[in-house]
């Protein structure tokens, strides 16, 4: 019981922003907001915020890795694509009866997260750090994408799914419920919409009880100074690794989920700009915070497609100027600098 | 009337804008001259465009969009193939009808595609035998590292063989590769006859000026090259003399259909950097769709396609006459063998007319009768029924 | 059986012989002072015993086992821990998480918060709590650190000049808290300039002079010698002049 | 074929990939080594030296003068840049990378609607040489030594001129230095300005031999940033190293097995260097020279 | 005859973050003189002469030097006006070799003559010996004193110290309390002393500030400095 409501009061801390019943107030009202809107709303906006959210889960364990364990991941989009295609591989071999897509969303996740334990070995118990690790990572990512890219010819087939090169795997299957008198078939629609919320806050909830618990306080630790940490005692590697696999699962959850809702995955969603992209999420929200990545990327994920579609060619000209503005006016990221702006404001001390 | 609803997309930033900016004109050029005569059947073509920039989960998006939220009629959209891989679920998924107007590796067998673009069939069958004849047997590839490349190094390699020819050498360059100095010795070891660069992207046209700068003087032969990339306007010559390429359509064709094409579209656009073979196909495309409409007198995509099976959707365009192939989807084209001249000039030694794309129907592919909705290619042919 | 021994130390850095066959023990309850002058390799010395550096040849012994091999966090956990010479605190924390990162090996987390107060307190904290470590001056900074090494609970303290840029009270408050520790039975080792200091706690006091261990003995013993005198102390020796502090 | 011939068309290929990668790197280390900024917008600079020589080739004056040229815009351009926006993020070096990356999307996407799409190329100049029944470009050989006088350039700079030590002093502990009399901010700008001009010296010198378009910058980036990491924080004990050691595992593995390979070697011998060295090539040689 | 006000402050507050850790503090120094500040530690000393020197923004009050307000001239350039500061805890720049951290001390010089090195290389002799050696291996002290050199190479009129004996061994303590003393008796260059080793203050200081929470609080003049009873209570916590 103590040890359950201590569990349950790690969801507040000095890791995360937000707390008291003003911010959970706050939180159920917009969960409430999240969970009614698609009644309120069409298939193709509740299908596109599905696809918004599917990348939400990648950005939060990149906040994790370089957020709160300040070891900059350049190669999220490995663990991306590596869960995509298994996803694709596994379903395509073994169908979606029975609800094998499940099956192959935890198999997915799980090889992503078992890549990230080598890759992670490797360079943590190398003691890899700083850009040396951004680029390395990033290094793995890109090898990824060039061999991938060049699986087009049918010999390049695990079972009876073919690669197929730079075009890309499609006709796996979307993900599906097994339901007696027929599955369910989770296009992007509002059925995928209430899992893939459900995941959402599951594993924002999660995170803030992990950021916030000693492990986190030894993330942070490592993050300021690592020699202090180990100095502390602490083996840092282990800690550092651990980090480094939740957040390549995330990004593998991200992979997993995006296959399923396109039918989709590619080589070039391992490529340099992919990789880039959910640094740029994570710097904008705010990366030392869970809640400030979440809603930057999702801010940042909407602007842009908005900005694309009414902007034209000028788009991507706006976009940059937005994201050279948002770091010089919003040093510690948008939200995470704007809550504390509405948090002084309010006369709260010590928020973030 | 009710405005007939048409998405357009189309990368007009990123990587692959210099040879698709030209597409998104080439259809607005069409669907002003329709609307000004008065549309399709009294309705009106109203545009749908959205930039994909060059980004596959662009065209992701925007599928979704202009199906499930502007509930377009059909949509024009794609230059890499991949970018058409990534969108042709969600077309299926909600049954949509797409016109792909590119030239590609060919293979697609899908009932909710309409592919304008010439495949390598059309394009192989008509310039290697054409340059065996005239430079000799001796062959060597250079081909992007990637579906496009592959498939149509195997088609030329196959080609070369059926005509008594020797592949004296194949290099595969991954996209964005832009430093060549390796492969120009390579071919010069080879010593080939001629060269096919099937190079794809800004960053390996920079090949023919390191050719050119390392004297390498063999001549060339590609169904990419200047008929998409007009890299014979950005270098400057001699760079890609002696460079032969087989297109379903090039501004320089010296037709009065062709000279016509161009000279409307240079009045609208007067800027466009080149009229090329993709705009050309989308520019027909929108005049075909015009065309099945009018006769099924409905845009549902079913009724289109009982048109498309009666076999003579035919049209003449800007090239000449086609005509599309109701087991394939697929275009017959007119070929023309682009010679580009010491002076980057243009002559056309020779030109095919109706080039069918027949490939797929030979191989199994037959829409009438299913839709496998899936890409193929000679190393991965069709199930035999 | 010594607690900390040293056989035969050596570190080169490229040509330089920074300690030089060090052979030191430290018995258990002790507090030990290391003094030299500057550049005489003490803090390398520290370095080797946390693992920081891997020793060029020689050996050292944590309660009889030998760890010279052992990573660093390792010895902590065996019961070492340190205080840098320059402070090694975690800066963009506040002054409370810099405490509870440190503890919260070491208490429930029940107890914890409370046990943190309980160190603010002492450390003369208790106001900056929510201070930036970084923020801190220089002397809070050196302050939060010796905290956050004791509240390891070590057996063996290791402390690089523990009251650099301390007034002479606080130098001899830490002295109070450092005895007090001591009488707690932990084992110290001090590097320090400050003679009052080492007057103040020292049991025992090695010279380390070029890397080598010069002379050995009570503080008495050491500033009456005059070699010592004349490599380390200078003419007047700081007891002579700041009698009060001795009897403090 | 003899072995002179080999070995020389190997020492030419050795040459070209050691030239690209010197040449690409070197803005970026002198910004990224020095100053500590992720600059992305690396490409963008070289892209602007390309633009530039070429148009002023077109104008009719000689393409060294155009390449100057380029160098000198660009130069001035990052000069701009660091005083809008790089300077206001020292603090924060991480924050680098977006906003350059918002640069970057300017820069590339400003180019083509203001120039269009492509701009048409100037030719490369000096013809070609036989060597053995190859022939080979010379151009290619004034890249290889201009990636060498480069180096040697940095190197007096930085070892032997007030500004490099006082550059060097500036990134190390600014608020030091700036107590000590140094202009901080003016070497800032400079040596932003001297990174961005080597890129837009990168950019003149091969835009004879490439397409110009928007996006040519990238084509650059992957090198760049792979010969700066895998030589480490110090710029010029760590560039010619790590070049060195790339160019040689590139040009072999190209020629023996394709330009896939080439690249997928590159990647993956940066993976080893840096698993064996975690701190580059020059942070290896500084800690055993210490 | 009294000698000109080389510095003062006037209601001078300053500190970080839009906070004042200087609450309106005034003091004077005039040319030539010793002065040494005394406090607790956190009272403000440093943040003190970090304002002086202008690394901390001085949001009220001013600063005056030679006459002129300074307090709006970006660090560099009171450098360049001849203040020199030695900071707390050391500040060398570690990636530099000595030599090259006593060239980046030098560039205010125009022309650093050999005889300049040497009399600096003179009063630590370990900076000679270790002339190659990357500042940031070297020991605490060293260090230190590294620090100090390089204000000295560059004549400085004026010296702002802040605890420069910290982690110095005690014979070199005194050495340079001697030397500062010395230099100030044949070059007439003004130091003002941050420090809180008595001996040393004693040895140096001819006038002594007391500072608490960001003010003075006390002076002290020579007869002060000599009782040991006063010093002590004014340090004391
Ligand atoms: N990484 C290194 N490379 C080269 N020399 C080093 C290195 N680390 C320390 N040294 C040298 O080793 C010697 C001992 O340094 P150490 O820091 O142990 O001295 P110390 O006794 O702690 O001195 P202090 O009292 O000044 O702190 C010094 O001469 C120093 O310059
Ligand atoms: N960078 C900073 N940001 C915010 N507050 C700071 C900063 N540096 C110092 N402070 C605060 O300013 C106050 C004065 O600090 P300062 O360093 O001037 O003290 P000091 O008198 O020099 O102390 P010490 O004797 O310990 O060196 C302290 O309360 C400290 O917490
Ligand atoms: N379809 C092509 N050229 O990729
Ligand atoms: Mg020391
Ligand atoms: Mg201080």
């Amino acid at each position: 019981m103590n040890a359950l409501t201590r569990f349950f009061a790690r969801l507040e801390g000095p890791q995360t922003i937000g707390r008291g019943p003003g911010f959970w107030i706050g939180f159920l009202v917009v969960l409430t907001g999240a969970c009614l809107y698609p009644q309120f709303s069409d298939g193709y906006t509740v299908g596109n915020t599905v696809y918004f959210f599917t990348w939400v889960f990648m950005a939060l364990g990149l906040s994790l890795i370089w957020g709160y364990g300040g070891a900059l991941s350049f190669g999220q989009t490995a663990f991306f694509g590596i869960a995509g295609y298994s996803y694709g591989i596994l379903t395509i071999n073994f169908g979606a009866a029975y609800g094998f897509t499940l099956v192959a969303v935890v198999l997915a996740v799980a090889i992503a997260a078992l890549f990230a334990v080598l890759l992670g070995y490797f360079l943590f118990f190398g003691r890899i750090s700083g850009v040396f690790l951004g680029i390395v990572t990033l290094s793995v990512t890109l090898v990824l994408e060039r061999f991938m890219a060049q699986t087009a010819g049918p010999e390049w087939r695990i079972g009876s799914a073919r690669l197929n090169g730079f075009n890309g795997m499609s006709n796996m299957p979307p993900l599906t419920i097994p339901w007696p008198g027929g599955d369910i078939v989770l296009f992007p629609d509002v059925q995928l919409y209430y899992v893939v919320l459900g995941l959402l806050v599951l594993v924002y909830l999660l995170l803030r009880i992990l950021v916030n618990s000693s492990f986190g306080n030894v993330l942070v630790a490592i993050r300021e100074n690592p020699e202090r940490a180990e100095m502390l005692g602490y083996d840092i590697r282990k800690y550092q690794l651990g980090a480094f696999v939740i957040g390549a699962a995330l990004a593998g959850l991200s992979g997993v989920l995006y296959t399923t809702w396109g039918q989709y995955i590619t080589p070039s969603s391992m490529g340099m700009t992919a990789a880039a992209l959910p640094i740029v999420w994570v710097a904008v929200g705010g990366r030392s915070d869970i809640t400030s990545t979440l809603i930057g990327t999702l801010v940042v994920l909407s602007a842009f497609q908005a900005l694309t579609i009414h902007g034209s060619q000028y788009a991507l000209v706006v976009m940059g100027i937005l994201l050279v503005l948002t770091v010089l006016i919003a040093p510690r990221g948008l939200i995470l600098s704007g809550a504390s702006r509405i948090g002084r404001l309010f006369g709260k001390r010590g928020d973030a | 009337a009710d405005p007939i609803k048409l998405g357009v997309l189309e990368d007009q930033s990123g990587d692959f804008a210099a040879a698709t900016i030209g597409k998104v004109h080439a259809i607005q050029l069409a669907a002003e001259e329709i609307n000004k005569a008065g549309g399709i059947d009294g309705r009106p073509l109203e545009l749908v465009i959205y930039d994909t920039q060059s980004d596959n989960t662009r065209y992701q998006e925007f599928m979704r969009r202009v199906l499930q939220r502007d509930k377009v009629d059909a949509v024009f959209a794609g230059f890499s193939s991949a970018s058409r891989e990534a969108y042709r679920p969600i077309v299926n998924q909600f049954d949509g009808l797409a016109f792909y107007n590119n030239q590609y590796e060919g293979g697609v067998c899908d009932a909710n595609m309409i592919v304008t673009g010439a495949v390598p069939e059309q394009q192989f069958s008509t310039l290697i035998p054409w340059m065996m004849e005239k430079y000799g047997k001796k062959v060597y590839t250079l081909a992007a590292d990637y579906n496009f490349g592959q498939i149509s190094a195997e088609w030329v390699r196959n080609i070369v063989k059926e005509n008594g020819g020797e592949m004296v050498g194949e290099d595969f360059i991954p996209l964005g590769v832009s430093q060549f100095s390796q492969n120009i010795q390579n071919i010069q070891k080879a010593k080939p006859d001629f060269v096919v660069t099937l190079l794809v992207g800004t960053a390996q046209a920079s090949y023919y000026e390191q050719a050119a700068a390392a004297s390498v003087n063999l001549p060339m032969a590609s169904s990419v090259n200047v008929g998409q990339g007009y890299e014979h306007k950005r270098f400057k010559p001699p760079s890609l003399k002696d460079m032969y390429v087989t297109t379903n359509y090039i501004e320089e064709i010296d037709t009065p259909a062709s000279k016509a094409f161009f000279a409307k579209f240079k009045a609208k656009f007067p800027d466009e950097p080149y009229v090329n073979q993709e705009a050309e196909n989308s520019y027909l495309a929108v005049y075909l769709y015009k065309q099945m409409v009018e006769r099924a007198k409905s845009t549902k995509r079913d009724d289109l396609r009982k048109e498309i099976a009666k076999g003579d959707v035919c049209m003449d365009a800007p090239e000449g006459k086609v005509c599309l192939d109701p087991k394939s989807q697929h275009m017959s084209h007119t070929i023309y063998l682009a010679k580009v001249g010491a002076d980057h000039s243009i002559t056309f030694p020779k030109v095919w007319e109706d080039i069918k794309p027949y490939w797929l129907g030979e191989a199994g592919c037959d829409l009438t009768k299913s839709d496998p909705s899936a890409q193929y290619t000679p190393s991965n042919p069709p199930p035999k029924p | 059986m010594a607690l900390l021994e040293a056989r035969a130390l050596n570190k080169h850095f490229g040509g330089l012989h920074v300690t030089n066959n060090v052979d030191l023990a430290l018995e258990p309850g002790e507090i030990h002072c290391l003094i030299g002058p500057n550049g005489a390799g003490k803090s390398t010395l520290f370095r080797l015993i946390l693992g920081e550096h891997q020793p060029s040849s020689g050996q050292i012994l944590f309660g009889g086992e030998d760890i010279t091999a052992l990573k660093s966090y390792k010895r902590i956990r065996r019961g070492m821990s340190v205080k840098f010479q320059v402070p090694g605190i975690f800066k963009a924390l506040s002054v409370r998480q810099n405490l509870e990162i440190a503890m919260q090996q070491h208490y429930p987390p029940a107890a914890l918060h409370a046990e943190i107060d309980r160190l603010l307190d002492f450390l003369k904290l208790e106001g900056e709590a929510k201070q930036l470590a970084g923020n801190l001056s220089h002397g809070q900074k050196q302050w939060l650190e010796i905290g956050m090494a004791v509240s390891l609970k070590p057996r063996l303290l290791l402390l690089d000049e523990p009251t650099a840029g301390m007034s002479p009270d606080e130098t001899r408050a830490t002295g109070d808290m450092i005895q007090r520790l001591n009488a707690d039975g932990m084992t110290v080792l001090a590097v320090e300039h400050d003679m009052a200091f080492v007057r103040q706690v020292a049991h025992k006091v090695t010279v380390l002079h070029l890397g080598q261990v010069f002379a050995q003995g009570t503080i008495d013993e050491i500033v009456a010698d005059e070699r010592v005198a004349a490599i380390y102390l200078g003419q007047s020796t700081p007891s002579t002049d700041a009698p009060e502090a001795a009897h403090a | 074929m003899d072995v002179g011939t080999l070995a020389f068309s190997a020492l030419y290929q050795f040459g070209d990939a050691f030239a690209f990668l010197v040449l690409s790197a070197c803005g970026l280390a002198v910004i990224f080594g020095m100053m500590g900024v992720i600059n992305l917008a690396h490409g963008e600079f070289i892209m602007c030296g390309a633009y530039v020589t070429v148009s002023v080739a077109h104008t009719g004056l000689p393409l060294p003068l155009a390449i100057a040229c380029g160098a000198i815009v660009s130069a001035m351009v990052g000069a701009l840049v660091e005083l809008i926006v790089i300077r206001h993020l020292y603090e924060r070096p991480l924050d680098t990378i977006v906003a350059t990356w918002g640069l970057s999307l300017i820069a590339t996407q400003g180019t083509l609607i203001l120039l269009g799409s492509t701009m048409a190329g100037v030719g490369t100049p000096f013809g070609s040489f036989q060597m053995g029944g190859y022939s080979y470009s010379l151009y290619r050989l004034v890249l290889f030594f201009m990636a060498l006088a480069v180096l040697a350039g940095l190197y007096a700079l930085f070892n032997w001129t007030r500004f490099g030590v006082m550059a060097r002093a500036t990134i190390q502990v600014p608020h030091m230095a700036a107590a000590l009399g140094v202009d901080t901010r003016l070497v800032y700008s400079l040596t932003f300005a001297l990174g961005a001009g080597l890129a837009g010296l990168t950019g003149g010198l091969y835009a004879p031999t490439m397409t110009l378009v928007p996006t040519m910058g990238t084509t650059f980036i992957m090198e760049a940033f792979v010969t700066v990491v895998v030589g480490g924080a110090d710029v010029f004990l760590g560039t010619a190293p790590a070049a060195a050691v790339l160019a040689v595992v590139k040009s072999v593995m190209t020629s023996w097995q394709g330009q896939l390979f080439g690249q997928i070697g590159l990647l993956v011998t940066v993976i080893i260097v840096i698993r064996v060295l975690p701190k580059g090539i020059s942070g290896f040689l500084l800690r055993e020279r210490a | 005859m009294r000698k000109e006000v080389l510095l003062s402050t006037l209601g001078l507050r300053a500190g970080y973050g839009g906070k004042p850790v200087l609450q309106g503090l005034d003091l004077t120094v005039r040319e030539g003189e010793i002065v040494a500040v005394i406090g607790r530690n956190g009272v403000g000393k440093s943040t003190l002469m970090k304002s002086l020197i202008g690394l901390v923004p001085v949001m009220d009050g001013s600063v005056i030097y030679r006459g002129e307000a300074v307090e709006h001239l970006p660090a560099h350039k009171r450098a360049r006006l001849g203040v020199g500061y030695v900071p707390q805890g050391r500040d060398v720049f570690p990636r530099l070799t000595v030599a090259e951290n006593i060239a980046v001390g030098a560039m205010l010089k125009r022309a650093v003559t050999q005889a300049d090195r040497d009399r600096v290389l003179d009063y630590f002799p370990i900076l000679r010996e270790r002339w190659g050696q990357r500042a940031g291996t070297m020991s605490g002290g060293q260090q230190q004193q590294l620090a100090i050199g390089r204000v000295l190479i560059a004549d400085p009129a004026l010296i702002l110290l802040d605890e420069p004996s910290e982690g110095i061994q005690p014979n070199i303590v005194q050495d340079i309390a001697r030397i500062m003393v010395e230099l100030n008796r044949t070059t007439g260059v003004t130091i003002v002393l941050v420090e809180q080793n008595i001996d040393m203050i004693r040895a140096m200081a001819q006038r002594c500030y007391v500072m608490d929470k960001g003010r003075i609080v006390a002076e002290l003049d020579r007869d002060g400095l000599a009782d040991g009873a006063a010093m002590r209570r004014h340090l004391a916590v």
